[in-house]
């Protein structure tokens, strides 16, 4: 890598020119926009300009009732919708103190862990397409049609659930969806295979990514990092695994991590996770325990005054809710910690000194949604 | 040869079967073919990356979606043509023009079979070469006359691009003068089919470097950096509209055509086959060149541009030096 | 349910907060029902003093809010570690309307962008933040959203007429 | 009412496309129509995509409910793209965005409001909502309404047909020349 510290002010001055990867752009997946400081091709200074799909959610949060409230999880990380939905019913769960029986927690792991399985497909698979590769897209996405077939059946929606309930889910998982989820993980078993050729040993694909874009732990700790941005610089950090919330617990899975921190390890802890994802889906759908789906529930719930925080683990990283109840129905105030809000900001620390084309490539592996930023 | 060489025809058709004619004729029958196998081509790269990509590609415009292209230059032809007020009008204007003339060039010496050759040009392969540098020079033109950062970053990559793969696209092609010691693409080809033998298999290192070189001079597949969509919005063409834009991308394509055409006549024996006519073989051979340029455009990334740089600089560059050196000793020695 | 691990941190992390932030007052909550382990309420400031604190444990700063208590903000630090045992703390402190904390984006970067989020949405200057501008709303913005007064906030005694 | 077999979007029985004589219309008929023959089956979208209904766009191209059939290419720049797909919430900031990328298109330009959002602002308007402008019709005159949030693929789909007949049968140039008459005639 160029090293930008031996140019020193005086030339930088002259040569350097500000380029808009502006909000509309086919790389900058969404409505992102990055002011680069370039010295011909190699970026001095970046600065992601964030703000362009921001729909005020936590102001609608303070005048609407905890359950008008359902719909906007999934609308601010649409990839991974299901875990914000059933993450924001968790939120009020364990401010109301609402026990959720088994056989819910169980359907909320495997719709959530399909949701993980769809939204890395698309992380991935962009990340491919940013460095020019465009099959691997359209591949993704065939394996994602599957799921967001299953999803649909069960929640109705392919893309903004609403599928959890206070207590609960909706409601039950079909005898077709049981069947439809065996068949789809045997499927999906025998595409590993496809992507492993088309794009994991692809010589192109690795000298493009290896070594680009390295965060390092300090960074990750300094930048508040977490996800498989975090875990594709070796540390071993999964809120399923650290902070175990609903039925996580009883299933055995590890934590993929990678130590080299560049692109390329962190593209490959996604499609580990893909594995993972897969074996916990197959453990649920084993185990899965008879009994009612959702709990006996008033039909507003009115939490008790105070506040609360919960975390899990969205696509992109630790993602929370921060409720501030007053004892009314209406929350007081409801904050979102957005994973993609801190991975993002990393990006001023570890781009300066790499190539135009690097850019897009670290910007994909780091798998953002711009709304979830936004919020 | 050519077909006005035969001895009777010009004593019978007197001026018709003179030199000047036969090469009008010829320029009409480039402007033909051009822009037709430009058509079909598109829509081939359409559907190849269609079926890769497990889809049918288009598929509503006439039977199968064969008359795809034709309507999307029809629509090109319709739209407005945008002139931005910030570009340099004159070459704004002129750089599409420049960059078709010297695709249209190159089909002069191919030597589509024995007796269908426009003009032998006994410099046949300098002329495809040097005018194929002109079309370069449209490209810087057309990126700095937008006037937009994007244009001008793929036009200066385009030019940087060209200057280091057309070093070794030459050292890959003097192995072949020294066999055949002629510039005339005719004779190339009249050599290996007398010999029988291919020159792939005398030269096979010599093919393999013409290749990339090829795929890198015409901004093909993972050497695309001129035109890299998902970093350059469009490269140099990104601020031109309808017509103008449709040029850039019939040049694009015409350049890769005569890049097949060229690797065929060098190493493929050119219009060289056991029963079919010659011009059959020659057109087989180049559009399964056609075939295997797409097929890797879908299936490999891009590379990066100091990569590029290095591969051409570092590797191809010696490895065409030294083939060259051994091809000069062979020759001597036998 | 708290692990060896964890309370043996829990306690040293008390005991040097104490010493650290006297006037403070920390207190252990429970994780079932809070999500937290410890709540620490801070007076008068120290705020950068918990963050150097946090750092040299290698604690994450998670994320940096505001609550608008109609007369006084309430600032929320959340601070996890994944190092050693999985642990939680929220730190709060009570500013006035009009006050100035210091920002702690010299000791966590990452704080730059939420500290600048908070004065986006509730218009709380930080004290010696390199570049304290909007992140979100556009920049000629001149309403600070979140806070209580802006637009239709529905309190609690409009209950009824949201029953749709 | 029991609805056996018809499919999900099809119009309903009363959508009929009104293609009333415009009076002062002079075109020449064959040429505009074969113009507008190749424009509806060479749409090419500019890859514009703000939110949730982005990824319901992208969806519509890939191999599933391929619009390549269609003869649809996305676009990266404004110059070279017929259709803008407004897919996403419109949020104060994007607005000069939105009319900048509109301008630069050149002529025949159409716009597709996909999405609740787009349309009116969806589940994001309400009276005290600071954010956002409800619906794209405000900043740029659009052609196609899309419901849904997000819409399927096959509705994005449909929308093209529909823009495709509106094309076809000239009502979008008629409208415009009237419109363009008409404020001659005001001023």
């Amino acid at each position: 890598m160029l090293n930008i510290k031996t140019i020193d002010d005086a030339t930088i001055s002259q040569r350097v020119y500000q380029l808009n990867l502006g909000p509309q752009h086919p790389s900058t997946h969404g409505v992102m926009h990055l002011l680069l400081t370039l010295d011909g091709e190699v970026v001095v200074k970046i600065e992601p300009i964030i703000g362009y799909s921001h729909r005020g959610h936590e102001k609608m949060a303070e005048n609407r009732i905890y359950e008008q409230f359902l719909p906007n999880p999934a609308r601010m990380d649409y990839l991974s919708g299901m875990i914000f939905n059933h993450g924001y019913c968790m939120a009020v769960e364990k401010l109301c103190g609402i026990e959720v029986p088994r056989r819910a927690e169980y359907i909320r792991v495997i719709t959530s862990e399909l949701n993980r399985i769809a939204s890395h497909f698309i992380g991935t698979m962009d990340y491919a397409m940013g460095l020019g590769a465009i099959t691997p897209f359209l591949w993704g996405w065939d394996d994602r049609e599957n799921i967001l077939d299953l999803l649909e059946m069960i929640s109705g929606s392919r893309l903004t659930y609403s599928y959890g309930r206070f207590g609960g889910v909706r409601n039950d998982i079909t005898k077709e969806f049981y069947d439809g989820t065996r068949k789809f993980i045997d499927r999906l078993r025998s595409r590993f295979w496809d992507y492993e050729n088309l794009i994991n040993q692809n010589v192109i694909f690795i000298k493009r990514s290896r070594d680009v874009g390295v965060i390092t732990t300090e960074d990750a700790l300094a930048f508040g990092v977490t996800g498989p941005t975090l875990r594709g610089s070796g540390v071993k950090y999964d809120v399923r695994k650290n902070e175990p919330y609903s039925a996580y617990p009883e299933f055995k899975f590890e934590i993929p991590t990678r130590k080299e921190g560049d692109c390329l390890a962190r593209y490959q802890v996604r499609m580990a996770e893909l594995e993972q994802s897969i074996n916990i889906i197959e453990q649920a759908l084993d185990h899965l325990p008879p009994g009612p789906v959702r709990a006996k529930v008033p039909r507003f719930v009115t939490p008790p005054e105070g506040d609360c925080y919960v975390t899990f683990e969205s696509a992109r990283g630790a993602a929370g809710f921060y409720i501030v109840s007053d004892g009314t129905r209406v929350p007081y105030r409801i904050k979102v910690r957005a994973p993609s809000f801190s991975n993002l900001f990393v990006l001023t620390k570890i781009c300066p000194g790499h190539f135009l084309a690097d850019i897009v490539a670290i910007f994909g592996s780091i798998d953002v949604t711009v709304p979830e930023i936004d919020r | 040869m050519n077909i006005t060489q035969l001895p009777y025809i010009k004593d019978v058709y007197g001026f018709l079967g003179s030199d000047v004619m036969s090469g009008l004729v010829g320029l009409l029958i480039i402007a033909a073919l051009v822009p037709l196998n430009v058509a079909f081509l598109v829509l081939v790269e359409r559907k190849v990356a269609g079926h890769i990509q497990l889809r049918p590609g288009p598929m509503e415009v006439g039977p199968h979606g064969i008359l795809q292209t034709l309507i999307d230059a029809v629509k090109l032809l319709g739209k407005e043509m945008v002139t931005p007020s910030s570009t340099d009008k004159l070459l704004y204007w002129l750089s599409p023009i420049i960059v078709v003339a010297p695709a249209f060039v190159g089909f002069i010496p191919l030597p589509f079979s024995p007796l269908v050759q426009i003009k032998d040009v006994n410099v046949g392969f300098l002329l495809i070469f040097s005018f194929s540098s002109i079309g370069v020079i449209s490209i810087l033109m057309g990126g700095w006359a937008s006037n937009n950062k994007y244009s001008l970053i793929g036009a200066v990559r385009s030019v940087a691009q060209n200057v280091a793969y057309e070093i070794p696209l030459l050292l890959a092609t003097m192995p072949i003068i020294l066999m055949t010691n002629t510039f005339k693409l005719g004779e190339i080809a009249q050599a290996q089919a007398q010999s029988g033998l291919w020159f792939i298999f005398y030269q096979p290192i010599a093919a393999i470097i013409f290749f990339i070189a090829t795929t890198a001079e015409t901004n093909r597949a993972p050497f695309d950096l001129v035109e890299g969509e998902s970093e350059l919005v469009s490269g140099f063409h990104t601020e031109y509209t309808g017509m103008r834009f449709s040029l850039f991308f019939l040049a694009e394509y015409t350049n890769m055509v005569i890049a097949a055409a060229l690797f065929t006549t060098f190493f493929l024996g050119g219009w060289h086959g056991p029963v079919l006519p010659g011009a059959v073989w020659f057109f087989a051979k180049t559009y399964f060149l056609l075939f295997v340029v797409m097929w890797i455009r879908w299936t490999y990334p891009r590379i990066r541009f100091d990569q590029l740089m290095n591969f051409a600089w570092k590797i191809l560059i010696p490895i065409a030096l030294v083939n060259l050196f051994i091809t000069a000793i062979v020759l001597k020695v036998l | 349910m708290l692990t060896a691990g964890q309370k043996k941190l829990l306690v040293e992390l008390k005991s040097s907060l104490a010493e650290s932030v006297p006037e403070g007052q920390i207190s252990e909550s429970d994780y079932a029902a809070k999500g937290y382990h410890l709540d620490v309420r801070l007076q008068k400031g120290g705020v950068r003093r918990v963050a150097q604190i946090m750092l040299d444990r290698r604690f994450i700063l998670e994320t940096v809010t505001a609550v608008d208590f109609i007369d006084s903000f309430e600032l929320v630090y959340l601070y996890s570690t994944y190092y050693q045992q999985q642990v939680r703390l929220l730190v709060r402190i009570r500013i006035a309307k009009d006050a100035q904390p210091y920002s702690v984006s010299a000791i966590y970067p990452g704080a730059i962008w939420l500290e600048r989020e908070v004065y986006d949405f509730f218009g709380i200057r930080f004290q010696e933040h390199p570049d304290l501008k909007r992140i979100i709303n556009p920049d000629e913005a001149d309403y600070f959203p979140l806070l209580k007064n802006f637009g239709k906030t529905k309190f609690t005694d409009q209950i009824d007429d949201i029953l749709c | 009412m029991e609805v056996k077999g018809s499919p999900i979007c099809m119009p309903s029985k009363g959508f009929q496309v009104e293609s009333k004589e415009i009076p002062g219309v002079v075109g020449f008929a064959p040429v505009q129509d074969l113009l507008n023959l190749a424009r509806v089956n060479a749409l090419w979208p500019l890859t514009f995509g703000i939110a949730c209904c982005a990824i319901e766009m992208m969806a519509a191209g890939v191999a599933r409910f391929d619009w390549d059939r269609f003869g649809i290419i996305p676009r990266g720049t404004p110059r070279q793209s017929d259709v803008m797909v407004v897919a996403g919430t419109i949020p104060h900031k994007l607005v000069s965005t939105i009319q900048t990328l509109y301008d630069q298109m050149p002529a025949p330009k159409y716009v597709i409001a996909m999405g609740n959002c787009a349309i009116s602002g969806g589940p994001f308007s309400y009276d005290g909502q600071y954010a956002i402008v409800n619906g794209a019709d405000k900043i740029i005159p659009v052609d196609v309404y899309i419901p849904g949030c997000p819409p399927r693929p096959e509705a994005l789909l449909q929308g093209f047909i529909k823009i495709q007949t509106k094309m076809t049968k000239g009502i979008i140039d008629a409208n415009r020349r009237a419109e363009k008459a008409a404020r001659r005639a005001k001023k």
